[in-house]
């Protein structure tokens, strides 16, 4: 493994950690922000900083500390956690100036709490894009959890509290209860939990231990909230809105989609899969979250809510994506990470828009609101075409790619699978926004006098919109970023 | 609970008995208890401490260490009962009684009046007064002393004969209780001030702790007392031996001052006003 | 059978002894009875070591000045540890009595009574 | 002067216990001082024994200089060292934060109260560092009676739970006083190492089984292992907060050691795993203990009466991994010690800074705690953290190790116990943590902590982050060589 040690990965981390004394010792809110916006940008120029070297094909290393023979806590930096950090520490920017404009909108309390915990999840974050081994990952997934509760919780009603147990109940449940068996399973057979190209665990492991290490891994991961264990992702919506932009659209749920990445390809790897066709399992459950959950997605008036259920069948692409155990499939779903990033953070920006600007939370209530929101609703198509898939958003690519994969493995099921689920994004994302624009003027349930959100929340908004414009049109990056993660993993 | 009680009780005991297969037979000279340690103790105890009484040089030389801490535990003990029964609001009894030295006659000073009265031919005496009881008092008055001398001896003697510190203080203590009881309460606080036992008991232990600490300082072993030989200008077993006098009497006056202690605490529920 | 009791009736004499203690201390219900009980339990141990100490025709370990500094006779004398070890035990004894007492009293005057029941009745009306 | 330090460690505080008592009647206001001060004296003292015995092995010490089986000796290991070390800290830590509560709560008997506890300490830090089986006990019963009285002096119900204390404790005192009595009678000695050298030839005898046996027991009752664990929750949750914080984390893990050293330096690992091996059942016992903990620290309203239950259960984890019987487990069992110690330690702390601040210790008394004193439940819930188990705090790393060692062994029934006894974990301390954070708009006067309380608190937090970062260090230097070799 050509690789050079550097402590910049475990600075990228350390940037949001340390910032956070600063976060809560700041009186004025405007100091507060200059911090979070310093923080963000010092942590986005340190991940690309370290970007050529990863295009070049080597990798960046350190390693903290050694707990015990074979377990460390040490990060590296490789083309697939590159991928995710970017995603990540560059949205965080967006993110934290569209949370200034909804913070400030509706005059939430307790901000300084909330951008400390933010800082403090994004850290998580980006330790698990770049942890090294399991125990590491589980560390830093541990602390997503527990930083992100404040967040989830952030009105502390008794919704709130409601679903802030859920919340908990389902991901520490699911990491405590699962996972950490599951790393003893493999501590105890290999002896250490590094990520192996091609697997960590040896080819000869029993038909029985794979499978239960495999649904240990897929359900405890909750975050990725594959089914039956998504059910926290909706409830978590009670958080506002930049928080399930940011968190429950990119952050928390692509972690564990990523852990899922990561353990699939280097811990149980591609032989044992193959060899049990254990990969057909995993595709299954997926394939039945995305088309059950857009299903649900269909029937929810809510806007967040359908939102919601529409990134849990999205994010079984990626597992879908990577259980094909194909090239070009396992390229779709490490691009769609990035894509539907992009895609998905458009959406919820525009939620947070309209509820800023009128304080409506339904679909059904939103007809003919495209004569008012002209910006928004618009940033609104081009994401809802992202995730759709269409182009000319960055969505196109990856589930081009995805679809290739699955003709390349010769799953018609899959394809089917596929290309349903899309028309199901089309049929529930689609209405909202023709409603919103064409729909008569009389139906129209809105007087004069609504406003465009405030700046704060638009530029942002425009922002992600045209990003995930331009992700159809220069792709590239991230193509490259998963080309070399594919030659590193070795499907 | 009666008969859980009975079902633990049988178990234990049969298994203990059980045990008793493997033992030596009763007064087997040897025994491995006999055999192993002891015997050195035996041979050894008078040429290495120059003490004949055999229990007294394992106590406070071969094991000191155990006894220094069980010293200790007599010491905690009383400041345990000090630290909870304890009450330091003189809040004056309901009624008090005084009685008139020549005539025998008894006044009952109600709760109202604060100051205790003290009029030379008036003495305070318990709400629970026995009759005034001439032969008990005397014969107590006269005996106290002896019981004390005794005690003393009993300290000092312990080289030789049974008997040592722990034995000689409880004597003495048990001669200021026997006032105490005999009398009352206030008469042996008279003559035995609360803060001067209770410092006492203090003192005692750490006589035998400095002695200790002294060993140390001079370079030796904790409690090592032939460490004590140039300061007492004498051979190391002499040392020794003397050592362990000077902890007997530390001994003593530590067990004696923690009896009275335990006992004032226990009798007076902590109020030292009016004992038994 | 009788070999294993006739000879070593000591050790069946102190843990019938200890067993009385025993029960005494789990069933009885006054406080001081308990108390009772914890202090035949201690005794019943410091008669065991001692016991063990015994030697069949052996005196108190105390050397007399006849023979003080010649070649000493073992078997003369009794096993000093034992009864070194059992002073401790006394005294540690005689401190948890002290301890148990001074407990006792204070429950005594904080619920007038001694019998645990009345007192957790008395404890559950509050 | 270093080689003196194994007697001076329990000495000081021994001789420093009568000056306080002597200043509690002279001057009053001193008493904390001298405590302070010998105590920061012991820092110093364990700190360097465990330096030397690391550097240079085992260490000998021969009171009043007769050679072991006929004087008392100590034998000085990685495991005492260590023990000690524990033991200092968090009797200073603790110290330090009761100061005020103190002065409030027992104003004339100060001088009393801190003589107790420098007793105390003397009794722990002697019971850990002797090796000889007798001297054990009185140490034992030392540290025992000054615990009754300092359980007893709280508040009304105290007393009456001390008393029950007092009887269990006693007959547990006087069990293990049995069991070294059978030892020896059949062996004749009272050193540790001596009778360990001596047993082999007796691995058959009865009397050693029952002795073994009894030891055990009496130990149990001690330590509050489950079916004999009736007096400790009534105990520690009626004592004041001063005294409760001292002997909660201290009491029950020195009992922890007691045991090991009774296993494996009085009765070698080859005659209790392999000659007679009760593993099995006693594992048995632990998982039970900690499921039956787990479950009653649900059902209480009292945190502090739920504190107590899951040191119940924590109490099963160490006893399961000390039988268990391979070295994973071993290393787990005596790395858990140090971390409940300390965040028992830390929990109790937290307690004491409320029942300080007048708020009452139920779920409904510390709402909105986190707005009011947000430093104090900061450094709680990072406690809290490492008692569910979360990397990298310590408390994750020994569970780890003792997961790791079930697994090995095949224990699977305790594994199964540590990740559910986890799981109820997370449930309890997060009810109370979202007690504190909801609701937290009702205005109450309620101020955060002062330093002397919030300086300890942080210091546990502290220690217990850079123990689980360090941890690879502290078990390859310290708790592997405190292991005996015969076990693999």
């Amino acid at each position: 493994m050509n690789g050079i040690v550097s402590i910049r990965p475990l600075l990228a981390i350390l940037v949001s950690l340390c910032i956070t004394p600063l976060l809560a010792s700041s009186r004025n809110s405007n100091i507060r922000e200059a911090w979070t916006f310093f923080a963000a940008t010092l942590k986005f120029l340190i991940v690309v900083s370290m970007l050529p070297v990863i295009l070049r094909g080597k990798d960046i290393s350190f390693t903290v500390v050694h707990i015990m023979p074979g377990l460390s806590i040490s990060l590296r930096v490789d083309a697939l956690g590159m991928i995710f950090a970017i995603v990540s520490s560059s949205l965080w920017i967006i993110t934290s100036a569209y949370s200034i404009g909804y913070m400030r909108g509706l005059k939430e309390h307790s901000q300084t709490r909330y951008f400390c915990f933010f800082a403090l999840a994004m850290s998580a974050t980006i330790g698990v894009a770049f942890s090294a081994n399991l125990i590491t990952m589980y560390m830093f997934y541990e602390m997503l959890s527990f930083a992100t509760y404040p967040l989830v919780t952030h009105h502390q009603d008794e919704e709130a509290r409601i679903s802030g147990r859920k919340y908990l109940a389902y991901i520490v449940g699911g990491s405590i209860g699962l996972v950490l068996p599951a790393m003893l399973i493999c501590y105890g057979t290999v002896g250490s939990l590094d990520f192996v190209p091609g697997g960590l665990l040896p080819p000869e492991t029993t038909r029985g231990m794979a499978i239960v290490l495999l649904l240990f891994f897929l359900f405890g991961f909750a975050k990725v909230a594959i089914m039956p264990f998504h059910a926290w992702l909706p409830a978590a919506m009670v958080a506002p809105t930049p928080v399930s932009a940011l968190l429950h659209a990119v952050a928390v749920v692509k972690v564990g989609a990523f852990c899922i990445i990561r353990v699939i390809t280097q811990v149980l790897g591609k032989e044992i899969l193959s060899l049990h066709n254990l990969n057909l399992l995993i595709c299954l459950i997926a394939s039945i979250t995305i088309l059950v959950g857009s299903l649900i997605a269909l029937s929810q008036d809510e806007f967040k809510r359908r939102l919601a259920f529409s990134t849990i069948s999205q994010l079984s692409y990626i597992v879908l994506g990577v259980a094909l155990l194909n090239p070009k499939a396992f390229i779709g779903a490490s691009c769609h990470i990035a894509m539907h990033a992009f895609g998905k953070i458009t959406l919820f920006f525009c939620a947070g828009n309209v509820f800023v600007a009128t304080g409506i939370k339904h679909i059904s209530k939103m007809r003919g609101i495209g004569k008012r929101m002209p910006i928004t609703m618009l940033a609104f198509f081009i994401g809802s075409l992202s995730v759709i898939g269409l182009p000319p958003t960055g969505g196109f690519f990856s589930k081009w790619y995805l679809l290739l994969g699955t003709i390349n493995v010769h799953s018609d099921i899959f394809l089917a699978v596929l290309l349903i689920s899309s028309l199901l994004n089309a049929a529930y994302f689609l209405p909202i926004v023709y409603d919103a624009f064409f729909c008569p003027e009389e139906e129209s349930q809105f007087e004069g006098g609504i406003k465009e959100a405030p700046l704060w929340c638009l530029i942002p908004t425009v922002l992600c919109a045209l990003g995930s414009i331009g992700l159809f049109f220069f792709p590239e990056i991230f193509l490259k970023l998963s080309k070399i993660a594919l030659n590193l993993i070795g499907l | 609970m009666k008969r859980l009680a009975l079902i633990v009780v049988v178990l234990t005991g049969i298994l203990l008995i059980y045990a008793t297969v493997d033992f030596p037979p009763w007064g087997d000279p040897n025994s491995p208890a006999s055999r192993h340690v002891s015997p050195r103790y035996i041979k050894k105890s008078v040429e290495e401490t120059g003490v004949p009484n055999i229990v007294t040089a394992v106590l406070a030389d071969y094991r000191g260490y155990d006894t220094m801490f069980e010293t200790t535990v007599i010491f905690g003990a009383g400041v345990v009962c000090f630290f909870l029964l304890r009450v330091f609001k003189r809040r004056p009894r309901k009624e008090r009684l005084y009685r008139h030295l020549l005539t025998g006659l008894v006044i009952r000073v109600r709760e109202d009046m604060e100051e205790e009265l003290d009029l030379e031919e008036f003495e305070r005496i318990d709400t629970l007064w026995t009759p005034y009881d001439l032969i008990l008092k005397t014969v107590c008055r006269i005996m106290i002393p002896f019981i004390q001398l005794f005690a003393l001896y009993v300290i000092a003697h312990g080289h030789h004969s049974p008997g040592g510190g722990f034995q000689g203080g409880v004597i003495l203590g048990a001669s200021f209780i026997l006032l105490a009881i005999s009398h009352d309460l206030r008469s042996m606080l008279r003559r035995m001030k609360e803060k001067l036992h209770a410092i006492l008991c203090a003192v005692g232990v750490m006589i035998y702790a400095g002695v200790g600490a002294v060993c140390v300082l001079l370079g030796f072993n904790f409690l090592d007392y032939k460490a004590l030989s140039p300061l007492l200008h004498t051979t190391a077993v002499m040392a020794r031996s003397y050592g362990i006098f000077i902890v007997e009497v530390g001994v003593g006056i530590a067990v004696m001052a923690t009896m009275i202690w335990i006992y004032n605490n226990l009798s007076s529920e902590g109020r030292y006003d009016e004992g038994l | 059978m009788f070999e294993h009791i006739i000879p070593k009736y000591n050790y069946w004499i102190y843990i019938t002894l200890m067993m009385i203690g025993l029960y005494a201390m789990i069933s009885k219900n006054n406080l001081i009875k308990k108390i009772i009980g914890m202090n035949i339990f201690q005794t019943a141990i410091i008669l065991f070591y001692v016991s063990m100490g015994a030697k069949r025709g052996a005196t108190i370990p105390i050397i007399e000045h006849s023979q003080g500094h010649g070649i000493i006779d073992v078997t003369r004398y009794i096993n000093p540890l034992p009864h070194v070890l059992m002073l401790t035990a006394i005294v540690v004894s005689v401190a948890t009595l002290g301890v148990a007492l001074a407990l006792a009293v204070k429950v005594y005057k904080r619920y007038g009574t001694l019998e645990e029941d009345e007192i957790l009745k008395k404890i559950k009306e509050e | 002067m270093k080689e003196q330090f194994p007697a001076l460690i329990v000495t000081v505080p021994l001789l420093s216990s009568f000056i306080v008592s002597i200043s509690g009647w002279v001057r009053r206001s001193l008493c904390f001082y001298i405590t302070l001060s010998v105590l920061i004296l012991i820092n110093i003292f364990s700190f360097s024994i465990l330096n030397q015995v690391i550097c240079s092995g085992v260490i000998q010490y021969r009171l009043g200089g007769w050679e072991p089986p006929w004087g008392i000796a100590y034998h000085i290991d990685h495991l005492n060292a260590l023990m000690l070390c524990v033991i200092s800290v968090v009797s200073l830590l603790n110290l330090i934060s009761t100061k005020k509560a103190v002065e409030r709560d027992m104003e004339e008997k100060r001088g009393a109260f801190y003589t107790l506890y420098a007793l105390m300490i003397t009794g722990l830090l002697g019971i850990t560092i002797t090796g000889d089986a007798f001297n054990l006990y009185v140490l034992l019963e030392i540290a025992s009676l000054t615990g009754y009285g300092l359980i007893a002096i709280g508040e009304d119900r105290a007393v009456l739970s001390s008393l029950n204390y007092l009887y269990m404790g006693t007959i547990g005192a006087c069990f293990y006083l049995l069991g070294i009595g059978y030892l020896y009678i059949v062996t004749g000695s009272l050193n540790m190492v001596d009778i360990s050298h001596i047993l082999p030839s007796l691995y058959n005898s009865k009397a050693v089984m029952v002795a073994f046996v009894i030891c055990m027991v009496g130990l149990w009752i001690k330590m509050a292992l489950f079916p004999l664990h009736g007096w400790l929750p009534n105990a520690y949750t009626h004592a004041y907060a001063s005294s409760s914080s001292l002997i909660a984390p201290l009491m029950t893990k020195v009992m922890v050691y007691v045991m090991l050293r009774v296993m494996f330096s009085i009765f070698t690992p080859d005659y209790i795993f392999r000659y007679i091996n009760p593993g099995r059942m006693i594992v048995w016992l632990s998982i039970s203990a900690i499921f039956f903990g787990a479950v009653m620290a649900l059902s209480q309203k009292n945190i502090k009466r739920m504190f107590t239950f899951i040191i119940v259960s924590e109490i099963g984890y160490m006893v399961g991994g000390a039988w268990i019987g391979n070295r994973v487990a071993l290393t787990g069992c005596i790395f858990h010690m140090v971390n409940d110690a300390l965040m028992t330690l830390g929990a109790f702390l937290f307690l004491g800074i409320l029942s300080h601040n007048n708020i009452d210790e139920t779920f409904d008394g510390i709402k909105g705690l986190t707005k009011r004193m947000p430093f104090t439940m900061g450094a709680f819930i990072l406690c809290a953290l490492s008692f569910i188990g979360v990397p990298p705090t310590s408390g994750f790393f020994s569970k780890w190790y003792l997961l790791l060692g079930a697994m090995d062994a095949g224990y699977y029934g305790f594994m199964l116990a540590l990740i559910v006894s986890s799981l109820i974990n997370v449930i309890l301390f997060f009810r109370i943590i979202e007690a504190a954070y909801f609701y937290g708009h009702d205005a109450s006067e309620i101020r955060e902590a002062e330093l002397f309380e919030l300086v300890p608190l942080f210091m546990v937090v502290a220690i217990i982050l850079i123990v689980g970062l360090l941890n690879a260090e502290l078990v390859q230097y310290i708790i592997d060589p405190a292991i005996p070799k015969m076990i693999i």
